[in-house]
């Protein structure tokens, strides 16, 4: 009996996804790749926004209504982490910008400033009241739990791998990756990051291994769902302050103890300035690498 | 004034250092380790302890950085 | 009057010195073996027992932290490598074997634990810190020391362990 | 890895309360602990036959503290603290100097309830016997906020015998008295506090260890206390302290191992001195006797004797205008007496431990200084429960 990689494939969170098990029982791999998937198509069903009936659509349009929703204690957690990235990222980090993500999503010219200043006027934390259970919200507001649900999932997914005896296996959700320990032989993976580039000119090469024994690993980057108009890329990246896509990074990449705080500061390093973005990671005190609209690379 | 005294307690430590004492080798460290000799076992126990007695006493140190709050009267 | 910078400079440098000590047992030199009972039945283990075999020897003690983390781990890796060329040893340092049968009921192992209260092999050793583990070849030579442990070392003492067992097979295969 | 920043760290301790992130970040570490501890603390009335006015009911507070331990990976240890204390009764005002009855002490009327939290946030990290830790607290109350920031570090050689450690911290506190135009007290107050501290830890043999450390504090700023004030030849005015304080203390604790009994004597004595010319010895001996496998009994009695800061009087009759005066009865000379028993009952994972106090102090029990007839010395009693889990 022998350790063999597993490997399982599937489409959940709107991009593809993998899990990867090193295991010396088949029949245990495939169960705990099972569990993992599961809970993984769990959160997608639930936190769908293009789903009619997910739990988070439902919730939204109860939210609108006089005396708002009461949430369940998972949404609830989820919303007070959101409350802390926004307080923590002064406003950058903002959940109710679903209206400019939608504004932006696959688009052939630039919005007008009619239609900008409608979205702007739906978007804003503060338009909206928390106070855990009760979330209730204006009119017309939509949330975007993007840039938080698809890190959680791969944390929750990796958790469940653990439990189940997986302590050498990755879970990667479209970029975003979770590695629950090292690998069989004891070296680390080396988990490629889709390249900008290749994205545009459809090469597989990845644009930097980064070794990592066990945590999350996240990318934000410009390249996937963008818009291209006038020949100039619109990443889906929005800063709900100015309504605008974000330009300061092509994308940047950060490994933390878990998925999602690598994902909350892989993309807050993308709202923030160029030199802010930097400056915050290197202070960060994680291993991080961003690349500039200008293909310069920077790491840390 | 308080230099002066706090040389001569550095240098007292190092007599402390250079006593000459059994040589303990690693593995004969478990009584040492036995929860009731530990220095510092109850960390809540310590904490309440020195709130209360900085309080009410005009003396106070001794156990690490002592965080804000006055909480006395 | 030496001004008290020059003094302090001197109390440092004299602890210093005093905080040096090699030590003695080496990898590539001879294990120095060892000749103990078994905590369960008390039957009498040599190190020479196992020659030809590639054995794993830790000294641990119920009260370390370290300790603790590490034997399920060596369970796990004693069951994953084959027993017929490879065998861990623990001998246990508890100065009260009660400690050592109290924690191993919590944490059942099925590899080999030794008793030694008074810790003659630990000085014959010179095990350094707790715990410390020794990786012998099947020739009886010390091929790799390991002081402390981690989770993540496991990997590592695997991995050194499955090349000794390759070279060991391709020397003479059977 | 190097520290985690502030926005990292508060970024994953909000992290924490999301369905299974706290056994997820734990990987394989070792023991990470949850503690939940409630004390309540009582002073005794002030006698009749010295009280010249106010409420005689002292002080009585309750408090919950929880301590929340965590090793995120192999290096990075985060530790939470909490408190949350709820005071109320009154407290020592001013001594009035009655002719005939001595020196009379006036209090205040009794607070209704008033709350404090506080929460401290340690991120520890380990390197080759090096640990450093860096810790942020905040405590607020109705009249007072204070932040305080500490690093310490420890360096333990690793077969010797010795444990280096080292620390530095601050304290920036703000008072804002209750009713201050109402009783003319002052508006707002600043005052911070920087500390250095530095000490050994010694393996002496197999049965014994012995710590001993210096800490160096100053204190700048409003060191009053607005609550307070003194009868100063027939007017009461508020206390008036300076506004430095530099102080030293020298802390040693000695345990010994007894094979026999399986116990353990813990002996600490602290040594303080500072420049307001209060000097303290605290001695603190306990006796750790285990019973079976899961019991221990723990008497223990503690003596603190000090010695009066140079302005403390009681009341000022004879015309004097000293540049500085309190009549806080912490300042005076006085010794006190402590007396525990501890009982701690510890099974695999958790572990319950109940702590019960009795403190007296009197002046006939100090070892030396000018002593005042201080009507307001205190005696209390505290019970307190302490509660521990740890996990894999």
């Amino acid at each position: 009996m022998d350790i063999k990689l597993y490997r399982q494939h599937f489409l959940s969170m709107g991009c593809p996804c993998e899990i990867g098990v090193f295991s010396a029982d088949a029949k245990q791999a495939e169960s705990a790749m099972a569990g993992a998937e599961n809970e993984v198509h769990r959160l997608d069903k639930k936190y769908s926004h293009f789903r009619e009936d997910s739990y988070i659509t439902r919730l939204q349009i109860t939210a609108r209504q006089a005396g708002g929703v009461e949430v369940d204690t998972e949404t609830a957690s989820l919303l007070d982490y959101a409350a802390t990235q926004f307080e923590i990222s002064q406003g950058l980090f903002d959940i109710t910008a679903g209206r400019l993500a939608r504004l932006w999503h696959r688009r052939e010219s630039l919005p007008s400033d009619t239609e900008l200043s409608s979205a702007l006027r739906l978007t804003g934390w503060a338009k909206l009241q928390w106070q855990s259970p009760r979330l209730s919200m204006p009119k017309g507001m939509q949330l975007e739990l993007g840039g938080i649900v698809k890190e959680y999932a791969a944390d929750r997914a990796a958790l469940l791998l653990r439990r189940n005896g997986m302590h050498s296996a990755y879970v990667e959700l479209g970029g975003d990756i979770h590695i629950t320990g090292p690998r069989a032989d004891g070296k680390p993976w080396n988990m490629g990051i889709r390249n900008p580039d290749q994205q545009r000119h459809q090469t597989g090469t990845a644009m930097a291994g980064i070794p990592v024994n066990c945590g999350g690993l996240a990318t934000s980057g410009d390249y996937e769902r963008a818009s291209i108009i006038d020949g100039k890329r619109y990443g889906h990246i929005i800063n709900p302050t100015t309504g605008w896509p974000v330009n300061s990074f092509q994308c940047v990449s950060v490994l933390a103890p878990s998925c999602l705080l690598a994902g909350s500061l892989s993309t807050l390093a993308m709202l923030m300035c160029h030199e802010d973005g930097l400056n915050m990671l290197d202070e960060s005190g994680l291993t991080w690498l961003a690349r500039g609209t200008n293909g310069v690379d920077h790491k840390g | 004034m308080t230099l002066k005294r706090c040389w001569t307690v550095l240098l007292l430590l190092t007599l402390i250092e250079l006593s000459a004492c059994a040589e303990v080798q690693p593995w004969e460290r478990g009584r040492l380790a036995k929860p009731h000799m530990a220095l510092d076992a109850d960390p809540l126990l310590s904490s309440i302890d020195a709130h209360t007695y900085n309080s009410k006493e005009a003396a106070s140190g001794g156990n690490g950085p002592a965080g804000g709050g006055c909480g006395c009267n | 009057m030496l001004n008290s910078a020059t003094r302090l400079f001197w109390t440092l440098l004299l602890w210093a010195c005093l905080h040096l000590q090699a030590l003695a047992v080496q990898p590539g030199g001879p294990a120095p073996g060892f000749e103990l009972p078994r905590l369960d039945n008390g039957e009498t283990i040599r190190l020479s027992d196992f020659k030809g075999k590639v054995v794993y020897v830790d000294f641990w003690a119920s009260w370390c932290g370290p300790c603790r983390q590490s034997l399920p781990l060596y369970e796990d890796l004693q069951k994953r490598l084959p027993v017929g060329q490879f065998q861990i040893i623990a001998i246990n340092l508890d100065e009260d074997r009660k400690d050592a049968e109290a924690f191993l009921k919590r944490h059942p192992v099925s590899y080999l634990i030794l008793s030694d209260p008074e810790g003659i092999s630990a000085s014959a050793w010179s095990v350094p810190a707790m715990p410390t583990s020794f990786l012998v070849d099947s020739s009886g030579k010390i091929a790799n020391i390991y002081i402390g442990f981690e989770p993540s070392h496991i990997g590592t003492i695997e991995h050194d362990i499955k090349a000794l067992l390759d070279s060991t097979a391709a020397s003479h295969p059977d | 890895m190097k520290k985690l920043s502030r926005t990292a760290s508060s970024l994953l301790v909000s992290s924490l309360s999301l369905p299974g992130f706290t056994e997820l970040l734990a990987a394989e570490s070792e023991a990470n602990n949850f503690q939940y501890r409630y004390t309540l603390y009582d002073e005794e009335p002030l006698p009749q036959n010295v009280l010249a006015q106010g409420d005689p009911d002292r002080y009585r507070i309750k408090s919950h503290q929880f301590r929340f331990e965590q090793d995120l990976n192999e290096r990075f240890t985060l530790t939470v603290e909490g408190i949350h204390e709820s005071m109320s009764g009154s407290s020592p005002w001013y001594v009035f100097p009655d002719p005939d009855r001595g020196p009379l002490q006036v209090m205040s009327g009794a607070t209704i309830s008033e709350t404090r939290n506080e929460i401290g946030l340690t991120l520890g990290t380990q390197n080759n016997g090096v640990t450093h830790a860096f810790r942020g607290g905040y405590s607020t109350e109705n009249d007072y906020d204070a932040v305080s920031a500490a690093y310490t570090g420890e360096y333990e050689q690793q077969n010797k015998h010795t444990t280096l450690s080292w620390g530095v911290s601050y304290s920036d506190d703000r008072l804002s008295p209750t009713d201050a135009e109402l009783f003319g007290r002052i508006p707002h107050a600043e005052r911070n506090s920087i500390s250095a501290s530095f000490g050994l830890t010694r393996i002496l043999n197999r049965n014994a260890l012995i710590q001993s450390g210096v800490q160096i504090t100053h204190q700048d700023g409003f060191l009053s206390d607005p609550y307070k004030e003194m009868w100063i030849n027939g007017g009461v005015f508020f206390d008036k302290r300076p506004d430095q304080r530099t102080a030293f203390s020298w802390t040693t604790r000695f345990r010994q191992y007894f094979v026999g009994s399986n116990a353990a004597l813990h002996a600490d004595y602290r040594f303080y001195d500072d420049d307001w010319s209060v000097t303290a010895h605290t001695l603190d001996l306990a006796w750790h006797q285990p019973f079976g496998e899961n019991f221990e009994l723990a008497p223990s009695i503690r003596y603190h004797s000090q010695r009066a800061a140079n302005f403390y009087q009681p009341a000022i009759t004879d015309g004097q205008q000293p540049k500085y005066w309190s009549s806080d009865y912490r300042l005076a000379t006085y010794g006190a007496m402590r007396y525990r028993l501890s009982g701690t009952w510890r099974a695999e994972i958790w572990s319950l431990a109940l702590n019960a106090d009795i403190y007296n102090s009197s002046e006939s029990l100090a070892l030396s200084g000018p002593l005042f007839d201080t009507p307001a010395l205190v005696d209390f009693w505290r019970i307190s429960l302490g509660w521990q889990i740890s996990w894999q």
